[in-house]
């Protein structure tokens, strides 16, 4: 099996901080793989070099057979759409044109055709305008289409994100805590979406630190502790590895002297 | 802070009475007569002299035949009247539900305090001008106190219920026809205003516009105005054209005003310009008169004015096209650092880029340089266009009315504009426009979305720049010489506070703005010395206030007002009624509450 | 070389002018991320403020030199810092202070016109206090006997009273400002709130007072180089500001902004520059006419490849 | 209290209405003065009136008003009567533009005086060119507003167009031929990029290197510079022996206080532009001995302007006649002296302007500063220049002469 996307070796260093080192990490096509670890671990600094926001100190990164550039725009271009953990909307944008801004990768029109209201404008409007509603039914906003996406419920955001990366027409879907800060009906449906976004064929790549969510929903899941991958397998075999509970937990007391000096600095 | 002020907003709010009026309510019917008595003082007042000598104002020194300024104030006592009398002729057909279109106890309230605003002004001019008290005759004396006692009056007056002529179902052609006339309205009052030479019968008449549209939007007729506008843009847009164009023929040949028209339309185009950089792209750009200048300086190197220093004279619209040209490629190169540069630095680096554009004017003159700009000396003796057999140094007979030298130019300018204001639109309202607005919210977020950040940062630069130096090449002609001190750092702050002033990313904020910046000075010119300062402490107020400008964008207003939970809700809330009414093809008559 | 020597000279006097302004701008921007555009405007008014002060003396000319030097002088000084600080306090308490959580280019625009208000102020206002000069145009600034026009010559190059003023006050202030950031509780109140305001507020730290800290000394720095600027140039007028809070601003962004020590050495790189630029470069291009251009065009170089300055600091990326 | 304030009240209205004259609107008005019966012509004025360059803005406008003034006094043109109209072009051509065209369009307006800059002069030459009224300025002096673009084979470009003042490219030769006289040789040329001081530098680089001059080093400042040190180490390190600045007072004054205290202890001299008491005030003792040209004899040498500084002075004008006042005067008295001829069998003004401008170019008469008469160009034929010098503070004249 080929990999979609291939990690290999990435490491990112702040000044003296090493956030991530040394991460080498697969997804192939169709599959959920779920990235787990204590806060600080460094996951979301690992998406942050797969989709191109930050450019690695070393290593690098496979999509679909090409190297991605460090650049966001090629990475999404090339079929990697994201979330964020904090949920970064267009705040004054209403749901439905958030979802059309996830269109534009995909839509050509230049200030041309735009000026002089050509046949490539009207027609790719109106088309972006169908394909965007369409993802908001998906993501079962379709009533919410005009609201300012400030005005929506905190569920709803996330799962506007969740449309406005969908349009992208990723391969790839990283999610970055989509269950954050929801309660439990909440986390029901995202996860409910999720299996339903896995219907359509897109490989996902999350991070939660909702257990029960990754159990479930993953085929695989990574525990990325201080920077480093401790453990990547099958959801069964991560559960029940004691470093991954002790990862979470903390050592116990009298152990403690060999692991200090790394503490959770970074943020 | 949560008056809108947006077309769709300037209906009354709906908030309830105002609690002075609850405390005096019981005490409604005799205000009403007196009030009715106030008026009846406003009414009578125009057919008294005001002033005791005829120079100030319009010549409001005679008894029985009042001048326009007194017959302004006439209509504004009908107004009054009108609204005090209305509920006593119009009643509710028996058994149906009041319709109440029109809040005319709102109407009253409004158009008494403005005729008290109205007489308190004509008479501070007519006492400032001609010096002391003793100028004010009994018409001015009767018209304050009939408006006094009128505003106090209807104090007591219940607030009433919300207008609702804009839920009105009217017929297109009943809109369209409502749109025309106040867009002929507009006209009359600017070419009148235009008209008046002194500063205190401007101030005055202005002063009556802006009362006037006051009682309007009391009473609801700027209501439905806005809501008929909103339905009918291409109408409005058409009509405000014609207009436009009919202007010049409202000035009876002469050239005075249609010189300061001139260059209120090229500073309007050169802003529209400038907004698509600032209030599209969201990057600020106080540099940009330095696009205005490169066409200029192209257009007049390439004219064919013996100081020209090329030699090479195309015609005007090759000209026209490599100025643009030549703008843009200076608008891709101050646009290039914005790959690694942005906010604040992007401004300064604009700033010095307007420096090093004007310095460098000056300094290609052949001692420091090679001889393009003749340095200070600037290209002098650009002769007029001649397009397609149009000269236009020359006057021409149209339907009877001498069409000068501006009066040609100025319609180039409106074509211009019109151009410039058709490019935002359109790039506004496409995925263009969507790019730029994602760039504004979150930049980084817009970038994993797959928008083309960069490309479009410098498209806003290159498009906007382009603009300005078609407008530059037109400037050229119309003041005959160009030369770097027209180019400074003030004219680029000037620019920007047109757009802030009337409110980023709006076509009509813009103009309002540039009309605002570049029409009072001409006509308020006792206040030049104070001009400058005038300004400044406006940007700062504004800032402090009103960020959004008069005429804001409504996303531009959530913007700058990132923390208020209300407003967004309101404007959310007017988004949502913008799109079922176009959605729905008809208004609900019931949108709002009955009695909120 | 003779000429190279005095050119550095000139260079190191123009560039310590620079610096003194620069400071303020850094310190302002270290703390709030904010550039006060209306910096140069502070300057000038400090300058002002030495002024008046000196008219406030009686005028007093053909001095001892040590009367000029222990009294008249520390005066114009301690006056000119009042006003400046006076100015900026109130710049930050009612033009900025409430604009702190708005989109950045509202601050920014506030700054411009507080930065042209300021101008035609001084300008229309201050020459009609009766005994004051007519302040529409160059007003000449005290001439202290003994030290305007003073010069030793020192192995061919001039060095005027003046640029040592200059060279020195730098070299004091600085000295003082690292040691008030440092070495104080509100100076290390400074860093914190610059770090992060929200947690510092957290830690019981006065962020306004910080922040208004912040203005202040730079402000007191921008009176001292407007006394500078008058013993070296011997005028002052409304419009001084612009184009030195200009190039102190190319200064600091040279230096780093948002870095002290970055803001001095910029300041002094770039008026070395332009003399250089105005000796050195040769044809057309190297009349005094361009060194603006180089100026600006330094400034535009630097902020597009090194964004974070010669001396580097805060990351730039903020939108 | 509430009794005083309805006293006031009442008392007011009632001398307001004894005040009421009962006129009747459309009724002819009757002409205000001693004018009755006369056909009123306007002469208008367009100079700065308010900024930086108000003062000298307004020497010209009451200089203007004043001729004006004894026009009608004297009645110098019987059956017409004049009236005066300024105009504010703040110094700048767009405002300067739209106040040009608002005269233009006034139907009695004769003939205009100003403006201050060649800029704005520039931008409303054609203005009054196409409405064929006279414009004479008082203040313009650079020469391509009236000789075209190439000063060697010069062509009007605006035959409504005249200038009592002298071009740029008189006073620098006459400083040139100045200079060589006393031997001095060797002259390092300064000036600031703008109009005035460029053709003042050119000009006299030009006579002065063929008389026999070295110009040892050119430089150029800009004008918002304040710190010229850079500029002074160079020129200095090419020892001249005066330095000739091109350029107006407000930075004449601090280069030469800097070049002094920089060493470079040699005078520094300039145009008109810097002949004013506000350059000896800015420079104070490091302006001793700086010399500066100016157009004209100096005014206390000459009766026809003293009689004008009496007259100004006596009309209670605000502010003083400034830089340009004496050649506003003459410059309305040109008009003037041209409307005698033009306006004599007029029946209105508009048919009177092409006869008016064909007057003025004719005009010859005694003015303030000296004769005034308009060569083919429209430039006045008198040139009469003197060098002043600066001593004990005060500017005092050295040399009159008459330049060819």
């Amino acid at each position: 099996m080929t990999a979609l996307l291939s990690a290999r070796d990435v490491t990112m260093k702040f000044g003296g901080l090493t956030a991530v080192n040394q991460v080498s990490l697969d997804v192939a096509p169709g599959e959920i793989v779920g990235l787990i670890g204590p806060n600080g671990a460094g996951k979301t600094t690992f998406f942050n070099c797969l989709t191109g926001m930050y450019q690695p100190t070393s290593g690098e990164v496979e999509f679909d057979g090409q190297l991605l550039p460090p650049k966001p725009r090629r990475v999404a271009m090339a079929g990697v759409a994201r979330t964020f953990q904090n949920i970064r909307l267009f705040q004054n944008m209403t749901a439905l044109e958030n979802v059309m801004v996830g269109r534009y990768a995909r839509t050509g029109t230049n200030a041309i055709d735009a000026v002089f209201r050509l046949p490539r404008h009207r027609r790719e409007e109106t088309e972006t305008r169908r394909i965007a509603e369409e993802w908001l039914d998906f993501v079962g906003l379709g009533e919410a289409a005009d609201l300012l996406s400030r005005n929506m419920p905190y569920g709803d955001q996330r799962r506007l994100e969740i449309a406005r990366a969908l349009a992208l027409e990723p391969k790839l879907l990283l999610l970055d805590e989509p269950t954050a800060g929801m309660n439990p009906q909440e986390t029901r449906e995202a996860e409910e979406l999720i299996t339903r976004i896995r219907g359509l064929g897109m490989a996902i790549l999350v991070i939660e630190h909702d257990m029960r969510f990754i159990f479930s929903l993953c085929d695989r899941v990574a525990c990325l502790v201080r920077g480093a991958v401790l453990i990547d397998g099958a959801p069964e075999t991560v559960q029940n590895d004691p470093r991954v509970i002790e990862a979470y937990i903390g050592t116990p007391v009298d152990v403690a002297p060999s692991a200090d000096g790394e503490g959770d600095s970074d943020a | 802070m949560n008056d809108t002020g947006s077309l769709v907003t300037l209906a009354p709010d709906s908030s309830g009475p105002a609690p002075t009026g609850e405390r005096w309510i019981r005490f409604a019917k005799p205000a009403r007569w007196i009030a009715i008595a106030g008026a009846v003082g406003v009414l009578a007042a125009p057919f008294m002299a005001w002033a005791y000598r005829p120079d100030a104002l319009d010549d409001v020194s005679f008894w029985g035949e009042p001048s326009p300024l007194q017959w302004f104030a006439f209509a504004l006592g009908l107004l009054l009247l009108g609204c005090l009398v209305a509920p006593f002729v119009i009643k509710p057909r028996p058994g149906r539900r009041p319709r109440r279109l029109l809040a005319f106890n709102r109407g009253a309230k409004a158009a008494a305090s403005g005729s008290l605003v109205y007489f308190a002004v004509a008479s501070a001019a007519i006492v400032l001008e001609l010096g002391g008290l003793v100028a004010l005759e009994p018409g001015a004396w009767a018209g304050l106190a009939g408006a006094l006692v009128a505003t106090v009056a209807t104090r007591a007056l219940p607030e009433g219920h919300d207008p609702r002529l804009q839920f009105l179902n009217t017929p297109a052609w009943g809109q369209i026809l409502g749109i025309v006339g106040a867009v002929a309205l507009v006209l009359f009052a600017a070419a009148y205003g235009l008209g008046q030479d002194g500063a205190s019968t401007f101030v005055t008449f202005g002063v009556l516009c802006g009362v006037g549209v006051y009682v309007a939007a009391r009473v609801g007729v700027m209501g439905w105005l806005s809501a008929a506008a909103a339905r009918n843009r291409r109408a409005l847009v058409l009509a405000a054209f014609a207009v436009a164009f009919l202007f010049p023929m409202t000035q009876d040949g002469s050239d005075a005003n249609m010189s300061i028209a001139v260059g209120v339309l090229i500073f309007a185009a050169t802003a529209m310009g400038l907004n698509i950089v600032v209030g599209l792209a969201g990057l600020l750009d106080l540099g940009y008169i330095a696009f205005l200048g490169a066409g200029a300086f192209t257009a007049a190197i390439l004219s064919r004015s013996a100081f020209a220093t090329l030699g090479w004279s195309p015609p005007f619209p090759v000209v026209v096209l490599i100025s643009g040209t030549v703008a843009a490629i200076l608008g891709l190169i101050i646009g290039s650092p914005t790959l690694r540069v942005s906010g604040d630095y992007l401004a300064i680096v604009t700033l010095a880029f307007g420096e090093i554009f004007r310095i460098t004017m000056n300094n290609l003159d052949g001692v420091d340089g090679p001889n393009l700009t003749r340095g200070s000396n600037g290209i002098p003796a650009i002769p007029d266009l001649e397009l397609f057999g149009f000269d236009f140094g020359e006057s021409h007979m149209i339907l009877g009315v001498q069409i000068g030298r501006f009066a040609n130019y100025y319609w180039l300018m409106l074509l211009v504009l019109a151009l410039i204001i058709l490019v935002f639109t359109n790039l506004n309202h496409s995925r263009i426009g969507r790019g730029w607005v994602a760039i504004r919210e979150d930049e980084r977020a817009a970038e994993a979305m797959g928008v083309n950040v960069f490309g479009l940062k410098l498209l806003a630069f290159a498009g906007g720049a382009f603009l300005a130096g078609i407008a530059g090449a037109v400037k050229a002609h119309v003041d005959v010489s160009v030369t770097p001190d027209q180019y400074i750092f003030m004219e680029s702050a000037f620019l920007v506070a047109g757009i802030v002033l009337g409110g980023m990313g709006t076509v009509g904020g813009v103009l309002i703005g540039a009309s605002i910046l570049k029409l009072l000075p001409e006509k308020l010119r006792f206040f030049e010395d104070y001009r400058l300062l005038m300004f400044g402490v406006l940007l700062v107020v504004m800032m402090r206030f009103r960020p959004e400008g008069l005429m804001p964008d409504e996303r531009r207003q959530l913007e700058f007002h990132a923390d208020d939970d209300e407003l967004a809700e309101e404007i959310g809330e007017n988004i949502e009624a913008h799109v079922i009414p176009s959605l729905a093809g008809a208004p609900e008559p019931d949108l709002k509450g009955d009695d909120a | 070389m003779d000429l190279f020597a005095q050119q550095l000279v000139n260079g190191l006097s123009l560039g310590a002018l620079y610096a003194l302004i620069a400071v303020g701008y850094t310190v302002v921007y270290g703390i709030v991320q904010l550039i006060n555009f209306a910096h140069g405007e502070v300057f000038m008014v400090g300058a002002f403020g030495a002024y008046t002060t000196w008219i406030l003396m009686g005028s007093p000319s053909h001095l001892s030199p040590g009367f000029a030097f222990g009294v008249v002088m520390p005066a114009m000084l301690l006056g000119g810092v009042v006003a400046a600080v006076g100015t900026a306090l109130l710049m930050e308490r009612f033009a900025y202070r409430p604009l702190r959580g708005a989109p950045r280019l509202a601050p920014l625009i506030s700054a411009i016109g507080l930065s042209i208000a300021l101008q035609e102020a001084v300008r229309l206002f201050y020459g009609r206090i009766p005994g004051f000069p007519d302040s529409r145009r160059a007003i000449p600034f005290p001439v202290i006997d003994g030290f305007t026009g003073r010069s030793w010559q020192v192995a061919g190059v001039t060095i005027q009273y003046s640029t040592a003023f200059t060279l020195i006050a730098l070299l004091v202030c600085t000295t003082l400002l690292w040691w008030f950031v440092n070495r104080t509780r509100m100076g290390r109140a400074m860093q914190a709130t610059s770090q992060d305001p929200d947690t510092s507020r957290l830690m019981g730290i006065n962020v306004d007072r910080a922040i208004a800290t912040a203005f202040a000394v730079g402000a007191a720095l921008a009176a001292v180089a407007g006394m500078a600027h008058g013993l070296r140039y011997n005028n002052i007028d409304f419009q001084m500001g612009f184009m030195a809070g200009m190039k102190a601003f190319t200064a600091a962004v040279l230096g780093g902004i948002g870095n002290v020590n970055g803001a001095v050495v910029g300041g002094l790189v770039l008026g070395v520059v332009e003399a250089m630029a105005t000796t050195y470069i040769p044809g057309q291009f190297g009349s005094s006419a361009w060194k603006d251009v180089w100026a600006f065009a330094l400034l535009i170089l630097v902020l597009v490849f090194r964004p974070q300055g010669l001396l580097g600091a805060k990351a730039v990326d903020r939108a | 209290m509430k009794r005083h304030l309805a006293a006031g009240v009442s008392g007011l209205l009632l001398v307001s209405l004894a005040l009421t004259g009962c006129g009747q609107r459309n009724a002819p008005a009757a002409p205000s003065g001693g004018g009755e019966g006369k056909k009123v012509a306007t002469i208008g004025v367009i100079a700065p009136l308010s900024g930086g360059l108000s003062a000298m803005g307004n020497g010209i406008r009451n200089s203007v008003e004043l001729a004006v003034r004894q026009a009608n006094e004297t009645n110098a043109v019987p059956g017409w009567q004049f009236k005066f109209v300024a105009e504010d072009d703040q110094g700048s051509p767009d405002p300067g533009r739209n106040a040009a065209t608002k005269l233009v369009a006034d139907k009695t307006v004769v003939g205009v005086v100003g403006p201050l800059n060649s800029s704005v002069g520039q931008a409303m030459q054609p203005v009054f060119e196409s409405a064929g009224i006279p414009l004479i300025s008082p203040a313009n002096t650079n020469p391509s507003l009236t000789r075209g673009a190439d000063l060697a084979n010069p062509v009007r470009p605006y035959k409504t167009y005249f200038r009592t003042c002298t071009t740029d490219d008189v006073q620098g030769p006459f400083a040139a031929k100045y200079l060589l006289d006393e031997g001095i040789k060797e002259v390092a040329t300064i000036h600031d990029k703008k109009t005035y001081g460029q053709g003042l530098v050119a000009a006299f680089t030009e006579a002065f290197t063929k008389g026999g001059g070295t110009i040892v080093s050119a430089e150029t400042i800009n004008p918002d510079d304040k710190d010229f040190s850079a500029v002074i180490s160079k020129v200095k390190a090419t020892n001249p022996t005066l330095v000739y600045y091109g350029g107006e007072f407000p930075q004449a004054a601090p280069l030469s206080q800097q070049m002094k205290a920089a060493g470079l202890g040699v005078p520094l001299m300039g145009g008109d532009g810097i002949f004013d008491p506000n350059y000896i005030d800015l420079a104070g003792s490091a302006s001793a001995n700086d010399l500066a040209t100016t157009v004209g004899a100096p005014a206390e040498s000459l009766p026809s302007a003293a009689a004008f500084v009496t007259a100004y002075e006596a009309a209670g004008f605000s502010g003083g006649y400034g830089a340009y006042g004496i050649q506003a005067y003459d410059a309305g008295t040109a008009l003037i002296e041209g409307l005698k001829v033009s306006l004599k069998d007029a029946t209105d003004v508009e048919s009177a302007r092409a006869a008016t401008v064909k007057a003025v170019g004719a005009v010859d008469f005694a003015g303030a500063s000296g004769r005034v008469a308009f060569d083919e160009f429209g430039d006045n034929k008198t040139r009469t220049l003197t060098v002043f010098h600066v001593a004990d503070g005060v500017w005092k004249a050295v040399r009159t002469e008459d330049f060819k």
